[in-house]
């Protein structure tokens, strides 16, 4: 123990911050994530859901990411490959759960929404949508409501790199720009949208380079490295606290999986391409860390992953079995002041 | 009471709800230092500063997207569009976003976001600043939207659009700003989103109307009135929710409807409000539902004979009433 | 004649206009290397190359924009916008350009674009994979709207569409890909826009549709004739223009008129032609216009009885016709 | 004269492949256009006309452009200042006047828009609405085709800075920037976009800069150095045409005039500021260099503006003679198969 200590000293995580402990957290909330998507993965081949829109390849970014911001008091917005964020902040594998069986607890629509699509207000992650990059605006406008109102939290916004293309993200990023907010954007870049790869996305150019045209620093950096990720996102948050700005963060990733389950990954990129991409997964590169710094062993590791076989078996079990949303629900919630039966229901 | 334009009474509102509540505030193009385009924010940058009354840059999808990220926050935005020819590219914000955050959400989430957008012609602007756009999103279930026509309404509606827990496009008639005036009272009030209001008590026909033709329909009946023509003017006020009750009160007062609009006429609202007078009444009609409303061409253009040809006006308004009280 | 199903209908239609044309062309995401993500541009490009089968960046305004400056060169760009929910991004571009340009160059130039987009639901796609958003283009004159039921007229009303020399927004129902099958001739054929189609004719009830509650209306009035009721149904298949003739007469043929659509009620299409019935031929009518359509509502939820309790299906629609029938 | 062409030899404009005639058309070009929004802002304050907005301030940089590019060959997508510009691509100075006057002779839009509101296709002048930004993406539309078809062709298309702002900027960039297409890109900055100035609308950053994030390159110059506008516009067309694609240009100026005559600039900006400016203009500028080289002299000068004067005089004399369009014909040209009275005229 006390030589396991002393190499851990002067590590890289100890050095960033990370203590032990949060760093093998961080380990097994990437895993969870990866579990979890994989059991999602399974229940749509099995029939038992219709449709999955998967994050396999991205973990380690987003989990690093979360652990870089405030719980409870920043504000999330982000996108539908972000489990490993949303776990990492604050949402449940029940809710996750109850989502993917579209439940009637499911907190982030009750069963509205497609799953992926996040929102939950008690864990501060804000409601998205399908639409790509609208929430881009969206978080710079939390960033003005905490420059207003003066209170210390930024907000953090995440988008695929195919839908940095959209205007929303321009406008976005300016605006924030010209009022020096405190947001945080994280480009998810897994070198596809759907079909269409970055070169047909954005030429030969990078999305952190963008930056540059708002004002405010773009760093590229390796999504599978936590350790950069954690620092990067830390130090945008501090600057963005400190009163300079905004910082857009463009994290290299590779998306592992098709599309969705709708997509046939193979009719426009090759499975060997894909295999490579398998060997820099980040979790693994986090997991020989972990290993090399002996902060992981062949029993903890059993035990983590038995205890997130459990927590998955016994969510899937839970959303399996609770009750979908009843049939008239489909007609509430359309405005604020509603009285029961006030849309045209029952023509 | 105090007289007041209509210009003014929307100025009133915002400076009134900006005190009453620190959560209000304003943003868009030109509406800090030189108090918008039209004047309609004057007096607030001096009297809030600019955290409050934001300049913004050019951008009406930020405008919209950013309101609505800090109305999730809670706050109360009020989202200037220049003109509401310039508020398209917004659309997706606003159909796609603001009206369905409190829907998808399953009422976790909302957004009590107010847009103010200055419609219509008359004012030699030409194609994209005469336009009325009302026809985009009233089809958009979780927006709510008004157009008023007086002072008093503009007033009383922008407040209870800005307390107002969900989004509302607040569509102000930038003919009227400165040509209707009207009794404003000092004390705070409301006027609440989804009520009508009978503008002028009749017997012979029904006009059922919204924002400047209120005021073409207005004049025609006291001409026509003369003439022993007596009408029944109900000003929709709201166009979303569409207040069914007074429609059809209104339309069963005289069984004789004219439905009349400055936004072109087919797919305006005037389709849905002679829609549900045939479906709830049909029986108790004298005449056939008459709609007037501008032609269906893209937009106004701009040179005087041409904007005289398009623009609808009393003499117009007056003959369709003349003739619907004929039939 | 060969039969085919309706996505195979659009392929066709498409392929057959490149090789007639070298001036046409296809632009959108994933329209390219994987044939689009319902297979409607599959085979093209390996037949024309990726010159003319363009998987664009993810930015809708761009893919409309870039189409209209391309179409008034001279080419004839066919965009698909991946789902219409993903179409209002493009909405300036498509309202306050494509459908402008004729009329505001005074004739000069013009904008011979076509822009496909898959509406509808009930493919368990949720809120924003199931939408139709025809009344957000309804009211823009400058635009010609299509939206088919069947592969035949599918394919004669893009092939008109891609001809034609104005912007036309092409509905295709992505429910109605697979599901629907019919026949459609070899030969080069289009279907006119502007120009309805009895599809049933019928004595008792009329009902005027499109897309894909067509087939429910069909359905629908198969079950009622065991009952002996006798069904008229008018398939609109343009909605602007909309054939006010065929309106007027499938009206007349029955004097009971049900006005059906997915897309929500107020402000759909169904308001304007049950105004324009209640206008052009009111004492005709021997019971209310009815109108039966989506509730109003946001957007279709995806959990799977919500999904039934919102989407309309052939019951409901017998239901509503049976009423009719009865009155 | 010897003594004159000596002199000019190694000058400037003649290493730019500016012969010294066609420097001199320049000039005279940039004066024309200043004495046309000169006379519409006197017609204007005069009640003969409803409305103008002007370009002074930006003339050298528009005509200079127009210079350095193909008459008929190209396609331009000039924005509403654009005066100077459009004059020197073939509009003559009684279709502006008709344009102003909104007289049915009016090219552009037979008296529907308004003035500054360009379309001529006989001149490649696309057609431009109000909503900004727009015409970008149609400039890249044109520059598709071009390459489509394989035409050798460029499309160049003008805004204001505070218009680089919308989506479809950035859109429009990408999209050319992926397919490397013709088009010159040219922002006229203005340093005003109605009352808010630059840095309200980009904060610190810098227009040209944003080129760096579509991967192809951007330059700011000074748009009152009418060699440097010319030169740089000239490169970037041959870059277009060898297949290079696109290139962005920021072109200092500054918006001399009120932003319309709608518009009361002193409630926003000082005189001291805009005085501070006049004395950059780039017309001056030019008419110093040619003195300096002796290619203008007092009789040149007296000649060419009493051309100009007489131009104009006859011009705004036709236009206010020319009929206005007939009011039915507000009716006209909604569809091009559309039959007389085919909309709800008359109802
Ligand atoms: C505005 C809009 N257009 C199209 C779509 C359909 N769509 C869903 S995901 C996607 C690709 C997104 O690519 P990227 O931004 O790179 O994110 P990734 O899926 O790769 O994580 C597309 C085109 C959409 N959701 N929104
Ligand atoms: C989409 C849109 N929003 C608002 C306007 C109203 N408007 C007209 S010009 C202008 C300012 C343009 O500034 P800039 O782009 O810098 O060009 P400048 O006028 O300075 O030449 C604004 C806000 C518009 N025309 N279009
Ligand atoms: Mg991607
Ligand atoms: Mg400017």
């Amino acid at each position: 123990m006390a030589a396991n200590e002393l190499v851990s000293q002067d590590a890289l995580h100890r050095q960033l911050g990370l203590s032990d402990e949060r760093l093998l957290d961080m380990y097994f909330m990437m895993v969870l994530a990866r579990k979890y998507d994989e059991r999602a993965l399974l229940l749509q081949r099995a029939g038992k859901i219709n449709f999955h829109v998967s994050g396999i390849g991205q973990e380690a970014a987003q989990v690093a990411a979360a652990f870089a911001l405030q719980k409870n008091k920043d504000y999330f917005l982000p996108y539908y490959r972000d489990y490993g964020f949303v776990l990492a902040v604050g949402m449940t594998m029940r809710e996750l759960m109850l989502s993917l069986f579209a439940k009637a607890g499911d907190p982030n629509s009750g069963g509205r929404q497609m799953p992926g699509h996040f929102g939950d207000k008690k864990n501060n992650i804000v409601t998205g949508s399908s639409p790509v990059t609208t929430q881009v605006p969206h978080a710079v406008g939390l960033a003005l409501a905490a420059k207003i109102k003066k209170q210390s939290f930024v907000s953090f916004v995440t988008f695929g790199e195919g839908s940095s293309n959209q205007g929303d993200f321009h406008e976005g990023c300016n605006f924030a720009g010209v009022h020096k907010l405190p947001v945080i954007f994280m480009c998810e870049n897994n070198q596809y949208a759907i079909s269409v790869p970055i070169a047909k996305q954005i030429g030969e150019a990078r999305i952190a380079d963008r930056a540059l045209g708002y004002g405010f620093p773009g760093h590229r950096i390796d999504g599978n490295d936590v350790f950069e990720v954690y620092r990067t996102v830390k130090e945008a948050r501090e600057r963005a606290l400190r009163g300079e700005g905004p910082t857009l963060i463009e994290a290299m990733v590779y998306r592992l999986s098709p599309h969705s389950t709708s997509d046939d990954d193979l009719a426009y990129r090759t499975k060997e391409e894909v295999q490579h991409h398998w060997k820099l997964d980040g979790i693994n590169r986090l997991r020989e860390y972990l290993l090399q710094h002996s902060l992981l062993n062949d029993e903890l590791e059993a035990e983590g992953l038995k205890k997130i076989q459990l927590v998955i078996d016994e969510a899937t079990d839970f959303a399996e079995k609770a009750p979908y949303p009843r049939p008239e629900d489909a007609f509430t919630h359309v405005y604020g002041d509603e009285q029961e039966g006030s849309t045209n229901a029952g023509q | 009471m105090p007289v007041s334009n209509y210009l003014d009474a929307i100025n009133a509102a915002m400076f009134e709800e900006m005190k009453r509540d620190d959560n209000v505030f304003v943003l868009g193009e030109d509406v800090g230092v030189k108090g918008g385009v039209f004047g309609a924010t004057k007096g607030l940058y001096p009297a809030f500063g600019e955290e409050r009354v934001i300049d913004t840059p050019l951008s009406e999808s930020a405008i919209a997207g950013v309101a609505i990220g800090a109305a999730m926050y809670g706050m109360k935005p009020i989202a200037e569009m220049q003109y509401s020819d310039f508020m398209l590219p917004a659309v997706n914000q606003i159909i796609s976003e603001a009206a369905k955050i409190r829907y998808r959400s399953n009422n976790d989430w909302n957004c009590p976001l107010v847009i103010r957008a200055p419609i219509g012609g008359g004012i030699h602007g030409g194609l994209y600043h005469s336009q009325c756009p009302e026809s985009i999103f009233f089809g958009t279930p979780g927006l709510k939207i008004v157009a008023p026509s007086t002072p008093y309404d503009a007033k009383g509606l922008l407040k209870a659009a800005i307390r107002d827990e969900d989004p509302v496009l607040f569509f102000e008639h930038k003919k009227c700003y400165r040509m209707i005036s009207g009794e404003v009272p000092e004390e705070d009030y409301i006027v609440p989103i989804g009520v009508a209001d009978v503008k002028r008590e009749g017997t012979d026909i029904t006009v059922i109307t919204y924002g400047l033709t209120v005021h073409f329909a207005l004049k025609a009946a006291d001409d026509l009135a003369k003439e022993g023509i007596s009408a029944h003017i109900l000003d929709l006020r709201s166009l979303q929710p569409l207040d069914t009750d007074a429609i059809l009160a209104a339309a069963r007062k005289t069984g004789k409807v004219l439905v009349l609009h400055e936004d072109n006429k087919t797919g305006g609202i005037g389709a849905e409000v002679a829609a549900i007078i045939a479906e709830q009444m049909l029986y108790e009609l004298d005449a056939p539902i008459m709609r007037l409303a501008s032609e269906d061409v893209p937009a106004m253009p701009i040179s005087p004979p041409l904007e005289k040809q398009f623009m609808l006006n009393p003499e117009k308004v007056k003959d369709a009433m003349r003739k619907l009280a004929l039939y």
